[in-house]
């Protein structure tokens, strides 16, 4: 059964000889640790992700980064660099294909034959496995900020192998946040090992002197996630990677539409955060946070859409999150643009150089939501411990089964899904239906009391057709859904 | 009742549309069999036939609807299901295309009702009520 | 000497006569009291500002009203239309040209004759002397929301009396606000008796049973204007006109970037009013307030543009503004074409939609600036009091004439100048050089240690250098301007 | 010192612009002659006479430039100020319009240069000094 045990040298050595025998770009000379170590040391500061985000969080600046991936390397050259140069991104990603993401290396092949026939990408991203670690090093030549590969894969072993040889110098992912809203029936405990190796990779890279981020996936279904489940996956994400040798964590968190919910959220997601770690012993890890713009439906009007990012980018900078990923007015359509990429980045950084300088004041009902969210957090890891008897590992995989821990509207078959979430009145997200959530009854009853405000005000029931309209709300540029 | 085979196509893992046009269906008055995400053009196929389904809504939102697609409707009538309807939707090619080329593109490929970024399952009902011959 | 006193009937309308000769238009038989007054009491609900702004205050929704105006009336319906149904409009206006503010209704017939040769508009606005009450008649019968002249004319007799005669039942502009920051040498004197007349003849179709509404022009110069100066105008003009008989007021403010200080400004500009309004006796006006998106330059990127108009519409609705006048993408290169025009709208009905049900909490920071912007306002009244012997339209008079009041970049030579703001660190407004204006030693103090904060924070002195680089600062997409 | 006369043509009531025009133009060693806003042809032209300047910079920003800058170029040639160098800047036409278009219609009126929105008086130094002969 799996254990948070940071896995031995050897172990990890023998694991990694057949990881990399997985697809034949594994077996690349750039691969020996090496030459992986030396390309990672040469690495320039301002390309090293954990450098740049240290000086903002040292500045209190709030930098912006694009998702943005295509399936040809000079096309997808052409779109980071743009994305630097006229958007303006201070850290730039490279978002992986979703066949690469399932590990079918063989049709990200073919994906990258039909996008050369068709001359437009036929990739909803960059199949870095199948560029091999000489492709991905030609990305990080031609550019000029910090690379990340950002994608949503439950078995990332080989991708982790190949960017962060090729100078790629942080990685996203976490073997819950990768696995549950990524996956339908990938089990918790092979995807948590999966990550305890990636993790384990960047702690080796430590080892060598070598600092490299890694950001667990914060908004995961992306689709009115309570703040206390996001963040009670990000913690565990979190120590399970300090376990492994980690040093530099960016835990994140999706945009939910209320501003004082939202930066109660990122207020509390750096402070237990770094408690926690704390806790456990892990004295030495650096922890930045990044802010999604809105992870849901999006309206389909470009100014509307430009309007969520930057109402997003206000959020941001009120919660001083270290990183924000930008959105484009081109969401509700589909992969953007270059051009609609730089729109959404150019947006975002106008609004933090208007708002970095303005302080965010505590008020009654800031201090009120971060003690709720601080409480819901509490009870969810006492509970992930303790059915996990003090193993971290074993308690997520038991939570998860039991739905201790549930996400709303995921995939995966872990998931218990029972959880219904819903906006109060104000609209802050809160919970329907509990299912088996290991949260105490005072705080049902609070959001129970919110909702049914709510309800009162709308003359509806609480049920899942609200659910539903507020799932659909934002893209109609309303918060709280109304009855159809 | 009338049966509809409803799921997500290819290596694609949106899942809020699919739970969505589950409820919204099951309250039209339709048996729905939802196979869910990541399913193959086969699990599409295998449901129709066990369960004598009317209709086949695949969803696609993740961008590889025109590779996961390909040949689906040849499948369908090899596998017997000729008088199936085909309906895809979502965002069902990657980025913002002209939807008139993308309406052709899917029709081309045997889908009888090809549905743009944004037009939610309530729009269809309309249609797909008409089609299976409900109203 | 002008005296703050409600014009007698006779006089007003011995006044009016001569008033209706200035150009031919003046004749029409429909601007007879008899007829405008019928016309008045036919204009549906829907169509009348006052009822309109009232329903908005009683539901705490912010509206949304767009500037437009072209020289041709055909054109100006289509653009009018085009903002209501698609752009989403609450409010509609018409933007009067510049030569029709001057009282030059020649050379606004010139370029009436101009746009139907080069089939574009030659105006920046709609020549509505010139079309007269038939041709503001159309305008109103073509669209379906309440219609305001909104212009900035030192003498608009002639002007207001067409357009209320046409059924327009709202119209913006002050003895003040129209003249400082909209003339060079028309005495304060004149421009205050002429708008004494424009708010008697709102009076007098109050005393007919109809109820309009008059909005003072809150942002001024729009130029790093701080929140008391414009509070003191605005609290004025609306003082002025309800001794008039003016019975519904929106007092204005125009946003100064800095978001504790613009929801301060907004909260305090509406209880002032209410206040200083009870203190003279009129307690039977309605208040409203509108919130002025950024009247300064804008940056030329359009996302950039689209990004500080959603930045305005979070301060209007944290504000709780009853009104919010948007800007467009096309602001910084000139008069938008009516799809920028809803492009602007769009954005900001999207962020009033997703903030609407959201309160803006209390802080200490924010209780702070309002009790000093209550403090300078209270000074900067009295002191027009005191010099004024009670008279408000004396007093006004003589203030700016020794530079008691003082409006920043003001063009009019009726106004001191002395006055030199420029922002402190967090970027908020405040006065370098205070001229003659009526503030104690405490506030000069306090301005000064705000201001010194920055100016060491960037190794800078404090000087109209630094007041350069503020006006040009949130052109380059900056709060605080930086040394060049 | 070089003389030139600035100012805020037609019924233009723009100032902040012209003031900060009056204070880099000193600032960069001109004698500035400022005539301020709402001015006509005839006041550019009689405080050019009077300071003998070599050069008037016109500022329109509301829009109505082309109609108010009509024959100025023959007004000035009848008043004997062929050499005094024309600028043109500001918003000097209604909308957004390509500058291409604009900059050869104001040059066809006799303007030596035309600027666009945006284009400050700092980015402008440079050219007007070598007009000059100040470089
Ligand atoms: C939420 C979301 C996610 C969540 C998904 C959570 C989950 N597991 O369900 C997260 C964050 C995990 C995610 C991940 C990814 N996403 Co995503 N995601 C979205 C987003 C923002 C909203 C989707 C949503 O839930 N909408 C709400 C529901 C109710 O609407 P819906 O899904 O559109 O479905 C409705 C209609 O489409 C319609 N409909 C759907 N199918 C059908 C079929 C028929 C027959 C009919 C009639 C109607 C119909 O009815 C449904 C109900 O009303 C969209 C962008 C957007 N829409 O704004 C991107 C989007 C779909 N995602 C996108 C991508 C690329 C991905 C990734 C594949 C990234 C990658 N490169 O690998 C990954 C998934 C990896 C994988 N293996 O699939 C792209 C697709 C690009 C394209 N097609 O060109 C989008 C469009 C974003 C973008 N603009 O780039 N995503
Ligand atoms: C502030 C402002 C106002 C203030 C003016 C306060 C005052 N009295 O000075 C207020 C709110 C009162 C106002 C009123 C009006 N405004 Co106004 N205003 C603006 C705004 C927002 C900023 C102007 C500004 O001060 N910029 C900052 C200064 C430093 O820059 P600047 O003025 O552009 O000047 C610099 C450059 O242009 C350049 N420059 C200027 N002249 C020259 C000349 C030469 C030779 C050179 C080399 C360079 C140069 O150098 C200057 C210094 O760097 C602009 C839009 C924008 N720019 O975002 C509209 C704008 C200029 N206004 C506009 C209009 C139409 C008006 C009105 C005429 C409305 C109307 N229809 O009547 C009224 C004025 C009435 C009248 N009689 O003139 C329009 C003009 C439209 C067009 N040209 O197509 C604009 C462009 C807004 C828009 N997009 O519609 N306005």
């Amino acid at each position: 059964m799996i254990e948070n045990k940071k896995i031995d040298l050897d172990v990890f050595l023998a694991k990694r000889a057949k990881i990399l025998t997985a697809w034949p770009t594994g077996a690349s000379e750039a691969l020996s640790l090496e030459h992986a170590v030396s390309t990672l040391k040469a690495v320039p500061l301002h390309k090293q992700f954990a450098h740049v985000l240290d000086e903002a969080k040292a500045a209190g600046k709030t930098l912006i980064q694009p998702r943005a991936g295509v399936a040809l390397i000079d096309q997808h050259i052409e779109l980071l660099t743009y994305l630097q140069d006229v958007g303006g991104a201070d850290l730039l990603p490279s978002t992986i294909d979703a066949y690469t993401r399932h590990n079918r290396y063989d049709q990200a092949e073919d994906g990258i034959k039909a996008s050369k026939k068709e001359k437009r990408s036929m990739l909803n991203g960059f199949p870095a496995v199948n560029h091999g670690v000489e492709g991905c090093k030609l990305v990080l030549d031609a550019v000029n900020r910090p690379l990340q590969a950002r994608h949503g894969t439950p078995d990332a072993r080989l991708l982790s192998e190949i960017i962060h040889a090729a100078g790629w110098t942080s990685n996203e992912g976490g073997g819950i946040s990768y696995n549950i809203p990524y996956a339908k029936n990938i089990a918790l405990e092979d995807s948590i090992r999966y990550w305890q190796y990636a993790d384990r990779l960047v702690g080796y890279y430590e080892e060598q002197g070598i600092r490299l981020n890694r950001e667990p996936f914060g908004p995961l279904t992306g689709t009115l996630v309570p703040p206390c489940i996001s963040h009670t996956v990000a913690i565990i994400e979190a120590l399970l990677a300090a376990e492994q040798g980690v040093k530099h964590l960016t835990v994140g968190y999706g945009m939910g539409g209320h501003v004082i919910q939202d930066v109660a959220a990122l207020q509390t997601l750096e402070t237990l955060t770094t408690y926690y770690l704390k806790l456990f012993g892990y004295n030495d890890v650096t922890v930045t946070t990044v802010f999604h713009q809105w992870m849901g439906g999006f309206p389909a009007d470009e100014s509307a859409a430009l309007a969520l990012i930057s109402m997003a980018s206000m959020v941001a900078a009120m919660g001083k999150a270290t990183k924000m990923i930008t959105k484009t007015p081109h969401e509700s359509a589909g992969v953007p643009t270059k051009e609609a990429n730089a729109q959404g980045l150019i947006a975002s950084k106008t609004i933090l150089n208007l708002m970095n300088t303005q302080p965010f004041p505590s008020s009654e009902a800031l201090e009120k939501e971060k003690a709720l969210i601080k409480k819901e957090v509490d009870q969810l890891l006492y509970a992930t411990l303790h059915i996990g008897q003090g193993d971290l590992a074993k308690g997520a995989v038991r939570a998860f089964a039991n739905g201790l821990l549930d996400i709303p509207f995921a995939p995966s078959e872990m998931n218990l899904g029972k959880i219904l979430p819903a906006r109060d009145a104000e609209g802050a997200i809160r919970i329907v239906n509990f299912g088996s959530l290991a949260l105490d009854q005072d705080i049902k009853d609070h959001h129970q009391s919110l909702l049914s405000k709510r309800a009162n005000q709308q003359q509806r029931e609480i049920n899942f057709q609200m659910t539903i309209d507020d799932v659909y709300a934002i893209a109609q540029t309303k918060l709280v859904g109304e009855r159809r | 009742m009338k049966t509809v085979v409803i799921g997500v196509i290819g290596a694609d893992v949106h899942a809020v549309g699919n739970k969505i046009i589950h409820h919204v269906l099951e309250e039209a008055g339709f048996h729905v069999v939802n196979i869910g995400v990541l399913s193959t053009q086969e699990d599409f196929i295998h449901a129709a036939i066990e369960t004598n389904a009317e209709a086949i809504l695949v969803s696609s939102l993740y961008g590889h609807g025109e590779m996961d697609c390909l040949y689906f409707k040849q499948k369908c009538v090899e596998a017997g299901l000729n008088h199936v309807k085909l309906y895809v939707g979502g965002n069902i090619v990657v980025g913002k295309q002209d939807f008139k080329a993308v309406e052709a593109r899917f029709k081309k490929m045997g889908f009888d009702r090809v549905y743009p970024p944004g037009a939610n399952i309530e729009s269809a009902l309309e249609e797909i009520k008409q089609d299976l011959g409900m109203l």
